[in-house]
């Protein structure tokens, strides 16, 4: 479930106390950074599972671990996060542009301006036409699908009837006029106009998507086996399932780039490794220059993590993710709070951690689906797993006690949780271990009668069929993390009208008052009243057990032992590969 | 004879209209709309359509399939407007996943999967054969009972079993590749030695359960085939035994060989999906199981799928045309 | 040579008087690995079907979760050594949700049989019907099939299998025959049949073919018998040797089958049990729990060999030449 | 006459697991060159076994071999069954030759009759292939293949079966052989090409002046080439005369079975009924003591104290050259033979 993620979240500087609390768990082993001397030069490895990158496409790019690697050798961004450890990290720094951004006309307008000296790998300049062209391209939705859609939503460019923009991008170049309105270039300087305000728009630029395209190199949908690169490497080979090469850009000077610090000369992906392969690599240490993308299956993990030979080179974290079960609000399927709440009350939270290697490993059950690693934004619910009646290894009394009143309030919705010949529908990512846990789901829920029918779906085409599964189920799971420090990209997302709402919610009038005050909350200037409505929008969705259960979840990453330079980039919620160097 | 070839390759081209006709219809006739799964998250009805423009999935089952015809011979752009990606002939379609033209995909992986073919054909058919042929002769013998075993063991471990077994408990345990090397494609002209490393594990597990068939069924035409009256009757005439084997025996107990390796090994050519995906290696079969699991990314999946019917379909003329030579008897029926 | 020998012994007095059957039957019993390889077979079979029964006398259910026999230290490996074995589950328990590995390789080699039964018997029906029909009538009927089977033969059957079985599956589901797990079964059924019965079609028609011209034949015919008579009466009981063959070779093929297609995501899904899952989740944890894995692909081999043993022997009990 | 070949206490038995099956049991004949000896038989009397024995194409592992058969060859006597494997197989196609029951399956389906007689040919001599296949001309001319220089290119296939049989009779004799062993040659074949391929092997037996073994079931074939014939019955030569003293003075009941079961058309019969011999030969692993025939045997009652079933009768002169093996003389079985026709 941990996999089934898109976005990403970041840590807020201010809410520092709390992040170095909690965000970095299990000794986080981060001081080889500031204690050895880096090293330059040698081949950097890394390896994965997967077949390949979801996307080299900057405009499809959207996942934290690929914007973490490929921000840090291939692309620029006007704005970049700091890359440090710790909440630091999380703190906006110039990248491109001399600036974090120049926001006028409350928030509405923001302006940049561009570094002298930038370079392609082909040595011509990047150009404010370029990050037009760039931005341009989030338009052509028939060509990018993947990536973010903010541009679309913010920029000041008026909708057709169906909800789709008036600018089809650059390549049908209807309502040209209308974006060249909203995107303008004076020399150096960019203007961005939006149409409404955006108080954290700059967040927005750390994204590859908001990054510049040279339009005479774009070749559209193949564009994504050989993006130009502005970075301090370029790609030398892509091929999938075979490797990834990137060697040094000769054209990148550092004096035009106050962030990055390359060290190795060159650095491969070698794709398509068979899990048992990869594990193997990371039990033995037999790849010391390497660092395996993946997380290890979980028997391998406990024992890699038990090992305390292995304690310099691993750390585990709580990563951006809250992982859900939504429950379909609609009719006919989980419109009724009591079986809501029934099917929470009976889980056995207790069995799916030590499934996962206990709380050390699996995280901890969730209140919100705002994680507290996004600071002021979070604030500990009550109910659900606050409740008295709460227990983490179930109770199917008290999920009795709540069907029986269903009984009588919502009898459809009790027939259909109850009756075997029925069951809820639960769509689950076809993998090893949603097997395993589903198998202890079903009988943690029939002990308190509620039967469940799990269907699997293709691992592989999960993400992108959820808004056709949400229709089809009755709880779905998933996965969400801010993409940036504010929860105006978790609520309106998640719960609201923005892209992945799968509670199925709407029409009630108590619906309609949620999604004005989710309005209301995502133009307020005020950053800490701001907060304070995020709060009380994610205490008003689980009181209604919208999430039936949410998880927050850690991760772990390993790597060999001579590799220096690790840390946790907290906003990416990866390594922050910049300043990883391979040892002597 | 000339009518003969001509017959079955005049039949041999009907087939192969016919079995892509058919691919069309089938993946038409099932619920999966590969419009839709390429329209990820944000998917709206105007999107869908355009996906489906850009797919090529706007019109009939026929006319899909007609123009995938024409895109053989002529080659075809997908996509729309300047973002159109124009594919040569002979154009199976593109990839949307793997952003690059089918045949580029099919071109890449089919030496991986001929070069593992090639490698494990002739691993089982030297070994099953000769194993066959010394078990036949020395019937009875300990050695026959340990090829016994052989063929056991062979036809009863499923290939993704000792896959993952050669891979952990040979390859790994002893070192033997660089674990991230294991699958890597490497040119057999240029670099014989990485090509080698990276095919003979693979090829071997793929030929054990091969070459315990073809251990099995030499053995045992060998056997029927030294009982025929034939080879009393080439005893007779006082050749030697050896000679026996060699042009008498041999010559028409291996003949069936040929019917069952040529297809064996066209079946091959169209990817082992088990051990290449066990191997990580990225042949036909590697890419088309991940087509099916990760993406379902239709082009690629018909892509192969007409391909590898083609290699059956084609393999089986050549069988036929060679049998023919082999046995008189065909020739001249 | 050895033909000399077998004349004698086929004309000898001694087997005149018995009827084929008999013979091979006799062959059979003489053969001491086979009627072991019978043994132990007739036992798994037993074992799989008697599951529940078996099951209930060793105290074990298949889908209980005996979660006190992992450790929560260990992301629930269990507790012990070789995967937790103990007089309370001889095969010890699985890793993550503690489920009784005996209990699960009875119940799963019986959905693993069930598959190979029905997709055997099917694939030989249909072969059979076909098979006969192609070779008795001959003309345009044996032609069709013939074509139709050279189609079949055309496509890569194991990848088309794998490629159309999740949306199959969906397809059958959504018009109401079958659901879950059933939906899944019955589609890797009906596939490995479709693409199953034209090998065994081939094979009963070139029998059928020649045994047309046999005198029996045409002194039934001559007599006036009618056609369905004649393929009753006479081509069938004269089939019965090739279909048991077929039957000796498909079955542990079937049975791996299953097991296969597991591995690659088809056919079952949990909590029920199937030989492929099992064995695909033992793999996943070779390194942790090295007995998991030992066991139950141990006891897939031990079925599938004596399954191969036995079928070796029956070949030889049948058609001797072919294997002296 | 000389005798070429010379058959001593031959015993062939092939072990199963049921026991020994004695096919051939102290089994003694033999042949002069230009003289055709007939063994007749049912099947399973071990009349192939023998000749197979002589020629060493049994198995060695699986057969156990006792006795003598000695060929005398120019260069001097030789006994085939205790000389070894690679002498005897020098013997073959060369001193002795077979051709076989069925002459659809004996020719391998792969070769031109051609390569397949030229092959025979170049094992005893030197010569380009060209020159082989020159000589399976000649041999297909002599054999009565019309078109022979343009057959010789064909495969067996392309033939009919008694062209087959020719075929297999031109390779048998492409080195000149002194012994031809045909067993059962024209069984498989039409009855009108049956009596050519007789006549054939008669007159190519002149002009080689060969040796011929003729094994048979057919007295009809016996009737027509042979000069001399054995019968054999449950692996033993139960009775072995000239052809006239076999059909005119039969001491042997079990002959005179057989010649009871054919139809015949030189001694009026009409009228006569055909009689077959009642029952089945006895099983050949678990030899009774005492005469194998015993059992269907309807003279056996005329011979008092069950010595049939006690003892096995020896083979001894009856008449002059007359062997046969049985309790009864000559002289009784016929007058027993008369007396049950006479009641009927």
């Amino acid at each position: 479930m941990k996999k089934l993620i898109t976005r990403r979240v970041v840590a807020l500087a201010t809410a520092a106390s709390f992040a170095a609390g909690v965000a970095l768990v299990g000794g986080a082993t981060t001081s080889s950074a500031a204690t050895e001397t880096p090293v330059t030069g040698g081949t950097l490895q890394y390896f994965t599972h997967s077949t390949q990158f979801p996307a080299l496409d900057p405009t499809n790019m959207y996942t934290g671990r690929d914007i973490a690697f490929f921000d840090s050798y291939i692309f620029r961004t006007l704005v970049s996060y700091r890359p440090v450890e710790g909440s630091a990290g999380s703190s906006l720094v110039p990248d491109l542009a001399t600036n974090t951004g120049v926001p006028s006309n409350k928030a509405k307008t923001w302006t940049y301006t561009l570094r002298k000296g930038i370079t392609w790998e082909d040595g011509s300049a990047i150009t404010c036409a370029d990050i037009k062209y760039g931005w341009s391209r989030a338009f052509a939705t028939d060509v990018f699908d993947a990536g973010p859609a903010y541009a679309i939503a913010w920029l000041d460019i008026p909708t057709n009837a169906d909800g789709s923009s008036a600018y089809a991008g650059p390549y049908r170049k209807t309502g040209q006029a209308l974006f060249d309105k909203a995107i303008t270039c004076k020399g150096d300087t960019i203007t961005f106009n939006l149409s409404r305000s955006v108080p954290d728009f700059n967040y927005f630029l750390t994204y590859p998507t908001t990054g510049p395209i040279k339009a005479s190199a774009d070749t559209g949908d193949k564009y994504d086996l050989k993006p130009l690169a502005s970075g301090p490497y370029k790609i030398e080979k892509y091929a999938i399932n075979d490797e990834l090469v990137l060697v040094r850009n000769d054209k990148w000077s550092k004096a035009s780039d106050p962030i990055r610090t390359p060290y190795p000369d060159k650095i491969t992906v070698t794709f398509g490794l068979n899990e048992d392969v990869r594990d193997k690599i990371v039990l033995d240490d037999s790849k010391p220059n390497a660092i395996s993308l993946d997380g290890l299956q979980p028997a391998n993990n406990i024992k890699f993590f038990e090992n305390p030979a292995n304690a310099d080179r691993r750390m585990n974290n709580y990563d951006p993710y809250t992982s859900y079960l939504a429950a379909n609000n609609s009719k006919g399927h989980l419109d009724c709070l009591l079986v809501r709440k029934a099917i929470f009350f009976a889980f056995d939270t207790q069995a799916l951690i030590n499934l996962s290697g206990g709380t050390t490993y699996y995280g901890e059950p969730g209140d919100s689906p705002v994680k507290p690693v996004l600071g002021m934004d979070y604030a500990p619910t009550t109910g659900n797993i606050h409740d008295p009646n709460y227990k983490i290894d179930g109770n199917p009394e008290y999920a009795k006690t709540l069907l029986a009143q269903a009984k009588k309030v919502c009898p459809t919705a009790y027939t259909r949780a109850t009756n075997p010949s029925q069951g809820i529908i639960y769509y689950r990512a076809d993998t090893a271990s949603n097997k395993k846990a589903a198998v202890l789901v079903e009988a943690a829920l029939a002990k308190a009668g509620i039967y469940v029918n799990t269907v699997y779906k293709p691992a592989g085409t999960y993400n992108a069929n959820l808004s056709t599964y949400r229709k089809q189920t009755d709880i779905l799971s998933g996965g969400w993390g801010a993409d940036w420090a504010n929860a105006s990209t978790v609520i309106p997302e998640l719960w609201g009208e923005g892209c992945c709402n799968y509670t199925s919610n709407k029409g009630t009038n108590e619906y309609k008052i949620f999604i004005r005050n989710v309005n209301k909350a995502l133009v307020e200037l005020d950053r800490n009243k701001q907060a304070k409505m995020w709060q009380n929008l994610a205490q008003y969705g689980m009181d209604q057990y919208w999430y039936i259960r949410t998880v927050f979840g850690k991760s772990q990453q390993t790597w060999g032992s001579k590799i220096g330079g690790i840390y946790y980039w907290e906003p990416q919620g990866s390594f922050g590969f910049g300043q990883i160097y391979v040892k002597k | 004879m000339l009518k003969y070839v001509s017959q079955r390759l005049f039949y041999t081209v009907l087939l192969l209209l016919l079995v892509s006709l058919s691919v069309y219809f089938i993946f038409d006739l099932l619920p999966v709309d590969p419009a839709r799964l390429v329209c990820s998250k944000n998917c709206s009805p105007a999107l869908l359509r355009d996906t489906r423009h850009k797919l090529g999935l706007d019109v009939s089952v026929i006319e899909q399939w007609l123009r995938f015809l024409q895109g053989l011979f002529i080659g075809r752009d997908y996509g729309v407007a300047a973002a159109a990606i124009h594919c040569p002939a002979p154009a199976f379609g593109y990839s949307f996943s793997r952003h690059e033209c089918v045949s580029t995909v099919l071109s890449h992986a089919f030496p991986v999967t001929l070069s593992l073919a090639v490698l494990a054909f002739i691993l089982w058919m030297t070994v099953g054969v000769s194993l066959g042929v010394l078990a036949a002769r020395k019937k009875g013998s300990i050695f026959d009972r340990v090829s016994t075993v052989f063929v056991l063991i062979g036809t009863s471990l499923p290939t993704f079993l000792t896959g993952v077994l050669v891979v952990i408990f040979i390859i790994l345990k002893f070192n033997l590749v660089d674990p991230l090397e294991i699958g890597n494609w490497s040119n057999p002209l240029t670099d014989p030695i990485g090509w080698l490393q990276t095919f003979i594990w693979p090829a071997a597990t793929l030929a054990f359960a091969y070459a315990a068939t073809y251990t099995r069924f030499t053995r045992s035409n060998v056997i029927e085939t030294s009982s025929e009256d034939f080879i009393r009757t080439a005893r007779a005439k006082g050749l030697s035994e050896k000679v026996i084997l060699r042009k008498h025996t041999l010559r028409a107990a291996l003949a069936p060989l040929v019917t069952l390796a040529g297809l064996d090994f066209a079946g091959l050519l169209g990817g082992a999906i088990i051990t290449e995906k066990v191997f990580g290696l990225d042949g036909l079969g590697g890419i088309s199981i991940e087509a099916v699991t990760s993406s379902y990314d239709l082009p690629i999946i018909v892509g192969t799928t007409i391909v590898a019917s083609t290699f059956v379909v084609v393999a089986n003329l050549i069988v036929d045309i060679t049998y023919a030579f082999i046995d008189p008897r065909v020739r001249h029926a | 040579m050895a033909d000399a020998t077998q004349v004698v012994e086929e004309k000898s007095a001694d087997f005149a008087q018995r009827t084929p059957k008999q013979i091979a039957w006799n062959r059979f019993k003489r053969n001491r690995t086979g009627v072991v390889a019978g043994i132990i077979s007739i036992f798994f079979v037993v074992a799989a079907y008697g599951a529940p029964i078996i099951a209930r006398i060793f105290k074990v259910g298949p889908y209980e979760l005996y979660l006190e026999q992992l450790d929560p230290a260990r992301a629930n490996f269990p507790i012990g050594s070789f995967g937790g074995i103990s007089w309370a589950h001889p095969f010890g328990v699985t890793p993550e949700d503690g489920r009784d590995i005996f209990a699960n390789v009875l119940f799963g080699s019986r959905i693993s049989f069930t598959v190979a039964i029905i997709t055997t018997v099917s694939s030989i029906g249909i072969g059979m019907l076909l098979g006969i029909t192609a070779g008795y009538f001959r003309g345009k009927v044996d032609a069709a099939i013939g074509r139709y089977s050279d189609f079949l033969f055309a496509f890569p059957s194991f990848f088309m299998i794998v490629a159309l079985s999740i949306p199959a599956v969906e397809r059958i589901q959504k018009l109401g025959i079958a659901q879950g797990n059933n939906a899944r079964l019955l589609v890797l059924i009906i596939f490995l049949v479709f693409f199953g019965w034209p090998g065994f079609a081939r094979l009963i028609r070139s029998q059928a073919l020649s045994l047309r011209e046999r005198d029996f034949v045409m002194a039934a015919q001559a007599q006036g018998a009618s056609n369905f008579r004649i393929i009753t009466k006479e081509l069938l009981p004269n089939l019965w040797s090739t279909a048991i063959i077929f039957v000796s070779l498909a079955l542990p093929g079937y049975l791996a089958a299953e097991a296969v297609f597991a591995y690659l995501g088809i056919g079952v899904q949990p909590p029920a049990i199937s030989f492929g899952l099992l064995l695909d989740d033992a793999r996943s944890k070779w390194s942790s729990d090295p007995a998991y894995l030992l066991i139950t692909s141990g006891y897939l081999i031990a079925i599938v060999l004596s399954l191969n043993l036995l079928g070796d022997a029956i070949r030889d009990a049948i058609d001797p030449k072919a294997d002296r | 006459m000389s005798t070429f070949l010379e058959v001593k206490n031959l015993h062939v038995s092939f072990p199963t697991e049921d026991g020994a099956v004695l096919a051939s049991n102290d089994v003694s004949y033999s042949v002069a060159l230009g003289e055709t000896l007939a063994i007749v038989g049912e099947s399973g009397s071990g009349k192939s076994v023998a000749n197979l024995a002589v020629m060493g194409l049994h198995n060695p592992q699986r057969t156990k071999i006792s006795g003598s058969a000695i060929l005398h060859l120019p260069e001097g006597p030789i006994d085939v069954l205790s000389a070894p494997n690679e002498t005897v197989r020098r013997l073959r196609g060369k001193a002795m030759s077979m051709i076989f029951q069925d002459p659809m399956s004996a020719l391998h389906p792969f070769y031109t009759i051609g390569d397949q007689i030229a092959e025979a040919w170049a094992l005893y001599n030197e010569g380009s292939k060209a020159d082989g296949i020159k000589r399976a001309v000649e041999m297909l001319d002599l054999v009565g293949i019309p078109d022979a220089s343009k057959r010789v290119h064909e495969y067996p296939h392309q033939f009919s079966g008694g062209m087959r049989q020719r075929v297999m009779i031109a390779m048998a004799l492409v080195n000149n052989p002194s012994l031809l062993i045909a067993d059962e040659p024209t069984t498989a074949l039409d009855v009108t090409v049956q009596s050519q391929i007789l006549r054939l092997l008669a007159d190519l037996q002149k002009e080689f002046n060969m040796a011929v073994i003729l094994i048979t079931h057919d007295l009809g074939v016996v009737a027509e080439v042979a000069d001399r014939v054995s019968v054999m019955y449950s692996g033993r030569v139960v009775e072995s005369a000239p052809i006239d003293e076999i059909f005119y003075n039969t001491t042997h009941p079990y002959t005179r079975g057989l010649l009871n079961s054919i139809p015949r058309v030189d001694n009026n019969g009409i009228g006569t009924r055909l009689k077959a011999i009642p029952g089945q030969p006895p099983s050949l692993i678990s030899v009774p003591k005492g005469c194998a025939f015993e059992a269907r045997c309807e003279f056996a009652s005329h011979v008092s104290g069950g010595l049939c079933h006690a003892v096995n009768p020896d083979l001894v002169e009856k008449a002059p050259s007359h062997f046969g093996r049985c309790h009864l003389t000559g002289q009784q079985v016929i007058e027993i033979a008369n007396q049950n026709n006479g009641v009927k």
